[in-house]
């Protein structure tokens, strides 16, 4: 499984902070998004209408990379800390 | 010393304990508040969310880069999540130096990174009692342009 | 604030006071001690000499000119004068503003400044008890090329 | 009368700290500077040795100003305070 972590105010709009995903539904971030716009009928449009930065394994990554069984990935919006 | 914590935090405590060996020529702090404005409205309270596990690592590792760079004999940073009032503490980078030139450096690019990178989220609660998360501002991306020659 | 004083300053204090309004989001602090070893020779005193009258004025002028350049609510310089020992506190500046890029900036400058203008002289004893007066650092006229753009 | 000060090293070695000049040997600093040249034999070598800062009624100049009676000169090497 894929542990599936949104933070601040991404968390409060999805009305979730944690989710496992099925690791061959999220071969790479990009397939784990996809699953994820799909996942409930307003979360395309949350997911898509705002700046959304994603870390794997605790580790903030620009472009899509790999997963695999047991990664942690998380979106969150720009930090705002400080 | 790298810390994410509740509790408040004590200036002098902490401006001692990086003065603690006779090699430091200068020691640069630099503690950031909770302003009663935050772009024009009337804040009363903020809440700081963060991403237990990633912030230590992404601190620790703004920490190294800043070592790389820069002489630094001792440096703590200190930052507060929970909930905090107006001019209550947030946040607190000390760095120990044998000279200036690198204790000034190494704190504001801690600062600028920890504020572009580190996974804190903050929401206010204004004066009328409205909730509104904190939107980042475009200035702190660019003031990291500085240490990117 | 501006002194000149043979008094021990502390840090707290000084910290307090430039906390003093809630408009305040960012205080940068230096402090400058006495470090043991200056161009590889064991010091264990210094004495500093300053010209009465004209340290004011000058401290004074540079705090104006960072004022023109920086958003700055609150300041406090403090230079000792007088016989110091090693890991003494000798010089501190404090900025309060409500943005860190003008804190970080004002504090700079003003030690930059005052380590190239303010009328201040340091003569060293050291650990084989020879006594000598400080030469100005070439490195620190070079300091001030990054204000001057 | 012209204030003239001497600070640190200088004063040190020239063994004084402060002097009065009669204004009429002191229309300028250039002026004043050599009749202080000529004050005393080892005096011309001392000050010439060394880098010299001057400051007049308080505040550093870089070039030869004119000077009034009730002027203060002072006379310093590079500062090193902070």
């Amino acid at each position: 499984m894929i542990k599936v972590l949104f933070f601040a105010k991404l968390s409060e709009q999805l009305g979730v902070r944690e989710l496992q995903v099925d690791a061959k539904n999220a071969e790479d971030t990009k397939q784990l998004f996809t699953h994820l716009l799909n996942h409930k009928t307003e979360w395309a449009s949350i997911l898509t209408s705002q700046p959304c930065l994603k870390a794997v394994n605790q580790a903030m990554v620009a472009n899509d990379v790999p997963l695999k069984d047991g990664d942690e990935v998380a979106y969150f919006p720009p930090v705002t800390g400080g | 010393m790298i810390s994410v914590q509740e509790l408040d935090f004590n200036q002098q405590v902490e401006y001692d304990r990086l003065k603690s060996t006779t090699k430091i020529g200068a020691i640069v702090t630099f503690t950031g508040l909770v302003r009663d404005i935050n772009e024009g409205q009337g804040v009363s309270d903020l809440a700081l969310e963060h991403y237990p596990g990633m912030t230590e690592k992404c601190l620790q590792d703004i920490v190294q880069q800043a070592q790389q760079r820069w002489n630094i004999i001792d440096f703590t940073i200190i930052h507060r999540v929970g909930q905090l009032t107006i001019s209550d503490q947030i946040v607190f980078v000390g760095i120990a130096s044998q000279h200036r030139g690198d204790a000034f450096a190494a704190c504001e690019f801690i600062m600028d990174y920890l504020k572009t990178q580190a996974p804190f989220w903050k929401k206010e609660t204004m004066a009328n009692g409205e909730t509104k998360w904190v939107d980042a501002r475009e200035h702190d991306q660019h003031a990291l342009t500085k240490w990117q020659s």
